[in-house]
């Protein structure tokens, strides 16, 4: 372990506004710099203290450990107040990535206000994923690395009750019953789900 | 789907009714926080709910019930609702029926228990979504229970400018400067004139001639400088002027002293020599 | 030493968004807590790390350590192209050097943005050279090696076609009057451009 290139990680780390992803971090750190193991070590080293590393899908930054909150005498950002259908967009585009708009309508069963996306999208916590390969070629809906360090998630992977959901069938994207106002264009966005990797591929069992 | 075998056997009797005062009381309830429901599914979750059991335990024939009921008493009370609602509400009658009417299979259309599956999977699902954003929101979040650093001092960035130019610009830019020049030629007047060069070359070549006392010249007059049997009068003035300012310039840098005993007297010039000059 | 104490007040100076005082400290931190116990403490755990607890006139922060800053920045190569103005003066001061301000504009025949030599200068293709000894004493401007580095020349003697624009006299950076108004320097006369030296030295040869 190089100690001098731990230094500069931890002071690279420790001076950027925002997380850096390894892109950052290759650009910035010296040539032949073991950075997985660097990452890994410092994570170490402040295990236990008031800072911790965090991972966030492979973006890195220091944070306050979450244990501390109650006792922080800091100012606490005026919550960004969230409609609820905006949260439950929110819930739905965590879970069920990348799912397309249409799919959202469908989960909820309206039709997504013009703001409640944009609400998202301002807060960075959704952003656009790629389109998917059918009809129409919808685009879909993806959340952020601002996303999981907003809710200190380390992964999507770790999003609270996704097992269970899995296990349950409930991440099926798939339109249930098509009585809803989205329901026209349902039809059109879930032929080929084949190549997409959220949650949901178990839908195509049935 | 997983839970299809429980459903078959539930819709085989007449589910059990709730006391038709406490659907009116829910109807009610319901209709009065409209805005609060974000649609007819929701609502529909809200109605399912209340039967106090797990989603995948409910009747949907009470449920769809419980929604027409819903919508009736929205007409009866005058009060509009969005068309979502009624088209639910001619599904789900749609759908009541058909739970209602012996099986059919015409293998085209969906069973009615498909149907009513199908509804109960949007329900869970819905809920399950709901849930989540509860447990979400119980998560320690950023500005609240998490903090970044206060004051990051950023990362610098330091940019070195690679110029785009070569030789060849170099020289176009220099021809351009010259075709600039040959465009806007134009003839000046010839003046015959003593440049304040030449006058301070012809200066400090006389100043070395003149004969020396120490570490300086003897006085000689402005005149004396001047060049003999000028014709030309621009030329004379400017042989005056150019010379007196030479000297001048000299005075400036030591080499020369200047004195004149009263306005209009002759001006008297000597050389000074640096002090190694001196033989 | 009370190390939930220690924890706290590592994520306060972590967080906060201006250095502490103790004042501060104190009004933030549990009752009873050993704020200057602590302080050095973790002082202490930051010695020699990327990181330093800093004491700046008694308030305190956190601050990446002063050496690193050189292994933090990230240098970024730009290509840029030069103004048309300051290719044209570059190419005056590339033939005509030693040459004054007032020369390069009676040249170029337009007043010179003081941007124009600004940006030749800090591209270090010129430099000053020396002072002229006229009146006013005007400071000449000269090439530097960095100018035949960008230009692949290997002497000044090496620009194209100096003999022939010599020879046209377009090299004559005399006003053709006096009385231009870029003309201040009226003692500009040097017969021998390869060591300009001024009037001194020819006088002390008489």
């Amino acid at each position: 372990m190089n100690n001098e290139h731990k230094r500069i990680l931890e002071a690279l780390l420790f001076a950027s506004a925002e997380p850096l992803a390894p892109k950052d971090l290759h650009e910035r750190m010296p040539e032949g710099a073991d950075i997985g193991g660097l990452l890994k070590a410092l994570q170490e080293d402040y295990k236990g203290r008031g800072i911790e590393l965090v991972d966030m899908e492979n973006s890195w930054a220091f944070r306050t450990a979450p244990d501390l909150g109650d006792a922080l005498a800091l100012e606490r950002n005026v919550s960004r107040k969230m409609s609820r259908a905006a949260l439950e967009t929110m819930s739905i585009v965590a879970y069920h990535q990348p799912v397309t708009r249409a799919e959202i309508e469908n989960i909820r069963g309206v039709a997504t206000h013009k703001g409640t996306l944009d609400a998202l999208i301002e807060a960075k916590w959704v952003k656009p994923g790629r389109r998917r390969e059918t009809p129409g070629r919808p685009l879909t809906w993806v959340t952020t690395p601002e996303f999981l360090d907003q809710f200190s998630l380390s992964s999507i992977m770790d999003l609270p009750g996704l097992d269970d959901l899995k296990a349950s069938g409930l991440l099926d994207r798939r339109p249930a019953i098509d009585a809803l106002p989205a329901a026209n264009d349902l039809f059109s966005a879930v032929e080929d789900e084949e190549n997409d990797e959220g949650f949901g591929d178990e839908a195509d069992n049935y | 789907m997983n839970t299809e075998t429980s459903r078959k056997a539930e819709f085989k009797e007449d589910p059990p009714r709730l006391p038709l005062n406490q659907i009116a009381d829910e109807t009610d309830q319901l209709l009065l926080n409209i805005d609060g429901y974000e649609g007819p599914l929701e609502v529909l979750l809200e109605l399912a709910r209340n039967q106090k059991v797990d989603i995948m335990k409910i009747s949907i024939l009470q449920l769809v019930r419980q929604y027409l009921v819903f919508i009736e008493r929205a007409k009866a009370l005058n009060l509009e609702l969005a068309a979502e609602y009624l088209v639910m509400a001619a599904w789900l009658a749609y759908l009541k029926s058909r739970l209602l009417l012996p099986k059919t299979d015409d293998g085209i259309e969906p069973s009615a228990q498909e149907m009513a599956d199908a509804l109960q999977f949007q329900l869970k699902r819905l809920e399950a979504m709901q849930k989540s954003v509860g447990e979400l929101m119980k998560r320690p979040q950023l500005g609240q229970d998490i903090f970044t650093r206060g004051q990051p001092e950023g990362l610098p960035i330091i940019t070195k400018t690679r110029w785009d130019a070569s030789l060849y610009d170099l020289l176009s830019a220099y021809g351009d400067i010259k075709r600039r020049g040959d465009e806007q030629h134009y003839d000046l007047p010839e003046f015959n004139v003593m440049s304040t060069e030449d006058a301070m070359s012809r200066l400090k070549k006389m100043l070395g001639n003149l004969p020396r006392k120490g570490v300086s010249s003897v006085w000689a007059t402005l005149q004396s400088f001047m060049p003999e049997r000028i014709v030309d009068r621009i030329y004379g003035r400017s042989a005056l002027a150019s010379t007196f300012t030479a000297g001048l310039e000299l005075v400036k840098q030591g080499k020369l002293e200047i004195k004149q005993d009263a306005p209009f007297r002759p001006i008297y010039m000597r050389g000074l020599y640096a002090e190694e000059n001196v033989e």
